[in-house]
């Protein structure tokens, strides 16, 4: 059975396709074609919502992207989206949508007595009030909070998927209205990559709601239709529909969002849900249209005041009446098109008030003609009705409109149409840094100069006839695909229609009511976030000049809806306010995006395993397969430690600490960053970029270095070989490997590009396995065949070229634990191979992989920093007491900053060791050191713990720390107050604690 | 040297092999892992004829000097043995499928003395092949650069990113889009994933 | 004298349809001169403005700002407020703006609606941890609340948080100041124009300056476009914009701008009470006490005065918040916008005398300006009144930059190694 | 997101660049006869242009080459781009503040 307010013909739905949804819990019928909110018009239901801050009832107010009002909580559970327009959501079987902001329901909301103490709670009431007892403020906060708000979050994860994608085209047209479609056209018959981009369902835009217009002699929806077909049939053109362009950003570079499920019932699991466009368009046309701006009297807000252009879609596009009896309410000639195709559709039209003293233009004649009643020079004073409009009272205007004449008419009604004129759409221009200027002949803001690669066109650009808007589109379109660069392949002209547009009318920025304003009436200029008239005064009684502070104060403009429907009233209003014209007040800025748009589009596919790329090694899976807990370096997974069944994480790291000192430990070492540096001039770079001296480096050896910023802080340390004369590789942190090339890039292309040097990555290249222990020369030995491994032959800090298990390697004596050690690089695709080798054959000396940690403790023991843990940004060489490696007689990159005032300060913090009074006490990391313990805070902290562990080799815990003047401070007690109100007290020791002499090292 | 078998692939944690399809179907992506290219860095600098010599003797064919073109073996321009990628103003890259010619021990003899640099890096990267019909809807998902055929030609080549992984494009000729994209190792995996996801609504196959 | 804000001056003026209430602030026209002349009309410089007045019994000064009141960072921010940072100096400055911040809207008889949430900064890996240990063990021996957050307790408060960042980012723990929170940014501005008006102070917008006036090494006044304002000491406190200020009176500065964004949802009911920041994916992010979630992104890498920020920053930004936050991902951006941050290149501030007598600076603080206001404008205005820095801010010198004593806010920034 | 000309590999989008701030900025050679003014001058101080800048950026994605930006700091235009070494193009330096 078809809804009551169904017309039984006519419209753009289909009568054959029935949908059922919910709204409230209660089942409706709606057809396909519809949007929630004409099937819920068709089924009588106008009050959908209550307002945000007086929960005053509230309708449906328009048919498109501008609702403010009919704001719809939509599905469940994890599947919900707050906040939808009604206005926006097609309906799809089985829909459920319901209410917000109500309680308990919207029939019945017990928070309506905000509405009847409004008068205590204007705009700006909480700056003056809750500030007594100050404590009491965050009780107050809790109770605004729960009332604040409008629909629900979701209540779990977000089962959907969603989509994003890079685009460039000619020329993007967006809005596919009339203005559009001819501009798609002109643009595609010229061979121009096109996008072609459209917020609603279908294209056709106005015309859907407009089906008597004629376009080239026919009617304008088969018009709609052929253009569609040829724009189908071009390989240069894509028509993106359900999609909204939201925001226009720098270098012509335009976001849009594509809804491609919601409207499924069915919704197919390969499909994203929506997918971002971000679209490089060497031109745009914007052809957005106009948005209908209601008329600013007084209770304008009640269930069944709608926009006239609305009534009209509900009637032409939906075929569904709003009302059964309606008073149209307008200023100018165009709302008499809604009046006429109303009456046509069987609504009585009960009266038509008209506040220009004469109603006049060829629409208003063609309502005379159809005998409707006309009430020029009045104005609807008041309305009446709870839960839908029920009656208004229409007053006759004083002859400057300031003031109704004293007794009005009482006319029942159950639908206001109101007109107050139109709105160019002119956000994107806007946003595109295009200027906005005000056309007195329109009252509306218009596009002025574009700022980038762009054209506005038809009703977005003050042109509001169609015959304009469509010689305008083609026009725009033919200009952008030539200053795309196209040559036009064919001629066409432009589509033909009827050029009329809604003057003449009359601007009355404030209806005056049948009392003063702000005593009782309320005339809403943004219903969303129930902001009156009186509000916008009140601020600006205030003080609150500005437009952008009447704005914040009163919150006018800042809801969902982002104003699109009450900005230009409430600039108007505040313009007469202050008696200047309009443009002086000035426009708010037009933030994106156009309509919200998803967050989840905007992450795409970067969700999970996918946000970020988790770099493997070539070993990765052994390790996995031995049970390896990771450590994120950087984007590196790296093994932590190695856990045994049934061993914690200190056990492991104990174990293969130990391992490395009694018998052999490997460790996975391919996350070093590697850089090929070649060229005559490879050692005079290298000097200049590390801190000690590097010409004499003999080819075959090795040395450590030390980076600074310019600053004079370590950036970054690491071994570099000599490989040959003019050839060397460097080694840098796992982290750092990209920050230092570009910083060797940077210097070396910036600085010195005298110098014949080329870098290249190849960090990947190599799987690096480094052993280490007493049995790692023996392990070695019977790997290899060609590499004499005697310590004369093969001395800490050389390499050597030759073969291990049978794979050509480079193999490094060089050591970050302190014991033998070597390093062996292996072409990256055999670093398994060498991995599965070692392990076997080091099975007689037990050969225990070791992890970062047990790296850290084993460094430890020795005193080795690690750049970005013991240093942060704020350390030098010298605080390090690493002066030994900062020479004297060269420049290198940051070196003068080594010497500047506050560098040889005696209370720079300087890296010592620190040991517990209680050997089993392990300091935390990041643990602060006083000298003296206060009964409370504040205490003077000296420095601060960088790294700490239980070290097995040392039997006790060890840790480094930088502390003020540490070197002075040797066998110094310091003290270290803990979170739980614990001292753990230690002294000051050497940096190195095991192993002093290095001979381990060099054994 | 050590048996080949031993080699492993970036990508061979992925057992793709296992997953080719004989049979296609209507998959719009195809994709595929090209392991093992031999790829040789080369620096220098074109206006030097010397090492524009150099490069051509060992090569076989003229360096390329428009940005972002490749010569191909199949093209008459193209050295017999190597495909030549321009990256930048004083950078290519050779790559060969073949294991045998030193490529680029036989460069450093030719360029001995000159300001030239040869570095092999071809262990440090995999190759995915990504083509179909769909190839260019799913590239554009993780990539800014414009692959329409009007810009982004057979032939082409390109460093980038793909979603989150710096990369080389290299499109090959072939009547359907066809793209070869290098990354290094370490984001294979990651970069495959992420490709495959991303084709998943045109339907994506493992071609052999 | 004003009328002072209640609930009771509330009712009474509900009787008389609210036509009664007197203007918040006054808009003068310029004097000729004045004793001092903060230029920027921003929370800072209202802020310097009031304490001049009330502390110092500098009465005779005018704010000049461009454009209007609090319409630069002050109404950009996300409003965030916390003291808990990591170097002495800074935490001293911050904590003192913190306790100003606690009896703020009884000082100002303005609710700034500064609202002691808690906010909450997380680690995703073992640098971060040990980056929280430090920094929450060194507030808590300055004297400033700061505690150190398992995850089971991080999710207690947080309940729609994904603690294992679905194993990318997985949150290992969080430090917490609960006295942190947030504050309702225009009413800052507000407050404080209306309570520096109330003492005197001349407050004038629209009013750009084009240039100084300096005699013999001393400024002497403002060149605006209301014309010349003579003024015995100039303040200059202009987010955004320090480095083209200063290079009017021919001071070259270490700052850079750059463009940050943040945007907010639609709003819903409560959904998260504190306030949730995570360094290592740059986001964060709070609910308003309108229901709309507030969230704060990363800044544009290139100088930029355009005061609006880039998509892929965004995207960025928004693809962290959803994976912190899965069930927030159907939720959607209604607005977003720019500010321009003034960077210094040590993360830390300037408040400082110049090589030109008389004219003080005060810019550079990065992401950190909002939550430092009052303590700003106090130490400001002392420096300026006094004519030498207040022990609070000596560290916050101009001259560090010569000597190297940095104040390196970055601090610990992570380095993987 | 925007578009910038690698002078290498031609138009490009700005996620594949790194900035490099203010260019022209050289490297002092005698950084020891500097006084700490001098020295940190060089360091950290630069004019943070509002219009017109020059400033140094890297196709980092891309050829890995530094090269010279003129860009206007506030509509984000890009006016010119030339190479690391060589002066910048005659431009119509406004200010706009």
């Amino acid at each position: 059975m078809p809804a009551r307010f169904r017309l039984t013909e006519g419209g753009r739905i289909d009568r054959s396709k029935p949908i059922s949804f919910t709204f409230n819990g209660k089942v409706y019928q709606g057809f396909e074609g519809d949007t929630l909110a004409s099937a819920l018009l068709a089924n009588g239901v106008h009050l959908v919502g209550r307002s945000f801050k007086y929960h005053r009832p509230r309708g449906i107010m328009s048919a498109g992207a501008e609702e403010a009002n009919a704001l719809i909580q939509v599905g469940e559970g994890a599947r919900t989206d707050p906040n939808l327009r009604a206005t926006q959501i097609e309906l799809v079987d089985g829909l459920k949508a319901s209410s917000q902001n109500c309680w308990p329901s919207v029939e019945f909301d017990v928070s309506i007595v905000n509405n009847l103490a409004s008068r205590l709670i204007p705009s700006g009431f909480y700056y003056k009030t809750f500030m007594w007892p100050a404590s009491l403020w965050m009780t107050y906060e809790k109770i605004i909070r729960n009332a604040a708000g409008l629909g629900k979050a979701p209540e779990g994860p977000d089962p959907d998927k969603y989509d994003k994608t890079f685009a460039h085209c000619d020329v993007l047209v967006t809005g596919a209205g009339p203005t559009g479609l001819a501009a798609a056209l002109s643009a595609g018959r010229s061979g121009a990559r096109v996008i072609l981009s459209e917020q609603d369902a279908t294209l056709g835009g106005s015309l859907l709601s407009e089906p008597d217009q004629q376009i080239d002699g026919q009617p304008a929806l088969e018009w709609v239709a052929a253009a569609r077909a040829e724009l189908e049939g071009l390989d240069n053109v894509r028509i993106l529909t359900r999609t909204q362009t939201y925001g226009y950003f720098d270098h012509n570079f335009i976001g849009l969002m594509e809804n491609l499920t919601d409207h499924l019932k069915d919704k197919p699991a390969n499909l994203p849900r929506h997918r971002l466009w971000k679209l490089r368009a060497k031109q745009v046309v914007i052809a957005t249209g106009a948005i209908e701006r209601p008329l600013v009297f007084s209770d304008n807000d009640r269930p069944g005041i709608m926009l006239a252009s609305a009534c009209r879609t509900y009637v032409n596009r939906y075929g569904v009446k709003p009302g059964s009896k309606a008073v149209v309410f307008t200023n100018n000639d165009g709302a008499y098109a809604a009046a006429l195709d109303m009456h046509k559709a069987g609504i009585h039209i009960a009266a038509v008030v008209d506040l220009r003293a004469y109603a006049e233009g060829p629409l208003t004649e063609k309502a005379r003609d159809a005998g409707l009643r006309i009430l020029d020079g009045h104005a609807i004073t008041a309305t009446a009705g709870d839960k839908r409009v029920k009656a208004v009272q229409v007053t006759r205007l004083s002859d400057d409109g300031e003031s109704a004449k004293a007794v009005g008419e009482h006319i029942e009604c159950d639908l206001v149409a109101v007109s107050g004129g139109w709105n160019p759409t002119v956000h994107l221009h806007s946003q595109s840094r295009g200027k906005i200027l005000f056309d007195e002949a329109h009252a509306c803001f218009v596009p002025g100069d574009s700022a980038q690669a762009s054209s506005t066109a038809g009703a977005c650009n003050g042109s509001f006839g169609l015959g304009a808007c469509l010689s305008e589109g083609y026009d725009a379109g033919l200009a952008a695909a030539k200053a795309a660069g196209i040559k036009s392949r064919k001629k066409g002209s432009a589509p033909q229609a009827e050029d009329r547009d809604f003057l003449p009318a009359r601007w009355l920025w404030l209806v005056p009511g049948d009392k003063p304003l702000g005593h009782g009436g309320k005339h809403f200029v943004d219903v969303q976030n129930d902001v009156t008239a009186a509000d916008l005064h009140l601020a600006l009684r205030e003080g609150y000049r500005s437009i952008e502070h009447v704005k914040r104060y009163t919150t006018t403009g800042m809801g969902t809806d982002q104003g699109k429907t009450s900005n230009v009233n409430a600039i108007a209003i505040v313009s007469q306010y202050f008696g200047c014209p309009i443009p002086d007040v000035g426009v708010t800025t037009f933030r994106p995006p156009y309509t919200p748009v998803t967050f989840g589009v905007f992450a795409g596919r970067d969700t999970g395993d996918l946000l970020d790329p988790a770099r493997k090694t070539p070993m990765h899976a052994l390790h996995e397969q031995a049970g390896a807990a990771f450590e994120d370096v950087g984007q590196w997974k790296r093994p932590w430690y190695f856990p045994h069944e049934g061993e914690d994480m200190h056990a492991a790291v104990n174990r293969e600490v130990r391992a490395c000192r009694d018998s052999l430990g490997v460790m996975d070492a391919s996350t070093l960053g590697k850089i090929d540096i070649q060229g005559k001039d490879a050692a005079e770079f290298l000097n200049r970029v590390y801190t000690n001296a590097w010409l004499k480096l003999k080819v075959g050896s090795c040395r450590y270095g030390l980076m600074l910023g310019e600053n004079g802080m370590v950036m970054d340390d690491g071994v570099t070989s000599r490989l040959g004369e003019n050839h060397f590789l460097m080694t840098t942190t796992s982290g750092n490997a990209a920050p230092v090339l570009a910083h060797l890039e940077e210097y070396l292309q910036t600085e010195w590009p005298e110098l014949e040097v080329y870098l290249t990555s190849v960090t990947e290249q190599f799987a690096t396995v480094s052993i280490a222990g007493p049995n790692a020369r023996k392990l070695l030995a019977e790997l290899t065949d060609d590499i004499d491994l005697s310590a004369d032959a093969f001395p800490f800090m050389t390499w050597r070229n030759g073969t291990v298990a049978g794979i050509p390697a480079r193999v490094f004596r060089i050591s970050f634990t302190g014991d033998l050690s070597y390093e062996i690089n292996v072409p990256a695709s055999y670093g398994a191979a060498l991995w599965q080798a070692v392990m076997t054959t080091g099975e007689k000396y037990a050969i225990t992989p070791y992890g970062t940690e047990a790296m850290h403790v084993l460094r430890a023991e020795k005193g080795f920093i690690i750049v970005g843990q013991d240093t942060d940004g704020s350390v030098t060489p010298i605080d390090l007491g690493m002066d030994w490696i900062v020479s004297k007689t060269k420049d290198f990159v940051g070196r003068r900053s080594l010497y500047r005032s506050d560098m040889d300060k005696p209370d720079r913090k300087q890296l010592v060791g620190l040991l517990t009074d209680s050997p089993d006490t392990v300091l935390p990391e990041g643990a602060q050191l006083v000298e003296k313990i206060e009964s409370g805070p504040t205490m003077a902290m000296v420095g601060h713990v960088t790294s700490s562990y239980h070290s097995p080799n040392c039997e006790r815990s060890i840790a480094m720390a930088l502390i003020k003047g540490g070197r002075a401070r040797m066998g110094q007690k310091l003290y270290s107050p803990q979170a739980d109100g614990k001292v753990i007290t230690c002294s000051v020791s050497d940096v190195v604690f095991y192993d002093k002499e290095g001979e381990r090292t060099r054994g | 040297m050590v048996e080949a078998y031993l080699r492993q692939s970036p990508l061979s944690q992925l057992a793709l092999p296992s997953r080719a399809a004989e049979e296609t179907g209507d998959a719009g992506v195809l994709m595929a892992e090209r392991p093992f290219r031999r790829i040789v860095n080369l620096r220098g600098d074109p206006k030097s004829e010397a090492f524009q010599n150099a490069a051509k003797s060992v090569l076989g064919a003229e360096l390329p000097l428009t940005p972002n073109s490749t010569t191909s073996p199949n093209t008459a321009a193209a050295s017999k043995d190597a495909s030549l990628l321009w990256l930048g103003p004083d950078e290519w890259w050779a790559i060969s499928e073949d294991e045998t010619p030193p490529l680029a021990d036989k460069l450093r003899d030719a360029l001995t003395g000159q300001h030239a640099a040869v570095t092999d890096v071809g262990e440090g990267y995999s190759c995915i092949a990504v083509s179909g019909p769909n190839a260019i809807d799913t590239l554009a998902k993780g990539c800014t650069l414009d692959f329409h055929d009007s810009v982004f030609a057979p032939g082409s080549c390109a460093q980038s990113d793909m979603a989150k992984a710096a990369v080389v494009f290299r499109r090959l000729e072939d009547e359907t889009p066809s793209f070869e994209i290098y990354v290094r190792s370490s984001f294979a995996e990651y970069l495959w994933r992420w490709i495959e996801d991303a084709a998943g609504e045109y339907g994506v196959a493992v071609s052999a | 004298m004003k009328s002072r804000y209640s609930i009771f001056s509330l009712m009474r003026n509900a009787l008389s349809y609210h036509e009664k209430w007197p203007e918040a602030w006054r808009s003068p026209e310029p004097k000729s001169s004045y004793d001092v002349v903060i230029v920027g009309g921003g929370g800072h410089g209202l802020a310097t403005a009031y304490y001049l007045a009330k502390i110092h019994g500098i009465r005779n000064v005018a704010v000049i700002e461009r454009g209007w009141l609090g319409g630069g960072n002050t109404g950009r921010n996300t409003t965030i407020v916390r003291s808990n940072y990591l170097w002495d100096e800074s935490a001293g400055l911050y904590e003192h703006a913190m306790k100003l911040w606690e009896g703020l809207s009884q000082e100002l008889n303005y609710n700034v609606m500064f609202s002691q949430r808690g906010v909450m900064n997380l680690a995703h890996n073992q640098q971060d941890l040990r980056d929280i240990a430090r920094r929450v063990n060194a507030n808590r021996l300055n004297g400033i609340d700061s505690e150190f957050l398992t995850p089971h307790q991080i999710k207690d408060l947080v309940p729609i948080i994904d603690l294992r960042g679905n194993g990318r980012y997985p949150v290992l723990g969080a430090s917490n100041q609960r006295r942190g929170g947030t504050a309702r940014h225009d009413a800052v501005a507000w407050g404080y124009a209306r309570r520096a008006d109330e003492h005197g102070v001349h407050i004038i917008q629209e009013c750009p300056v084009t240039g100084f006036e300096i005699e013999n090494g001393r400024v002497t006044g403002v060149q605006t476009a209301k014309g010349l304002i003579k003024a015995k000491k100039v303040g200059v406190v202009v987010a955004g914009h320090a480095s083209v200020v200063a290079e009017m009176a021919g001071l070259r500065l270490p700052v850079v701008s750059h463009p940050l964004q943040a945007l907010v949802s639609e709003p819903v009911k409560p959904v998260i009470d504190t306030v949730v920041m995570s360094n290592a994916i740059h986001a964060y992010i709070s609910q308003s006490d309108k229901g709309e979630l507030v969230i704060g992104a990363g800044v544009d890498k290139y100088v930029g005065y355009g005061q609006r920020g880039s998509l892929p920053v965004t995207e960025e930004t928004l693809a962290a918040i959803c994976e912190l936050f899965p069930s927030l991902k159907r939720m959607r951006m209604m607005r977003q916008w720019g500010g321009i941050v003034d960077t210094c290149p040590d993360a830390s501030p300037i408040i400082s005398k110049t090589p030109v007598e008389g004219f003080f600076i005060n810019c550079g603080w990065g992401t950190g300006g909002f939550k430092a206001t009052p303590g700003s404008g106090w130490v400001f205005a002392d420096t300026i009144a006094n004519d030498r820095p207040h022990p609070l801010n000596e560290a916050f010198s101009l001259e560090r930059f010569n000597s190297g004593y940095l104040v390196d806010e970055h601090g610990a920034a992570a380095v993987a190694h | 997101m925007l578009e910038i000309n690698c002078p290498y590999c031609g138009p490009r989008f700005e996620t594949e660049f790194s900035y490099g701030g203010e260019a022209h900025i050289e490297r002092p050679k005698d950084s020891e006869n500097l006084s700490d003014e001098e020295w940190g001058d060089y360091v950290f101080m630069n004019s943070n242009t509002k219009g017109v800048f020059l400033e140094r950026w890297v196709h980092t994605s891309g050829c890995r080459r530094w090269f010279n930006v003129a860009r206007d700091t506030v509509t984000y235009e890009v006016l010119a781009v030339y190479e690391t070494g060589s002066k910048p193009p005659k431009l119509d330096l406004r200010k706009d503040v």
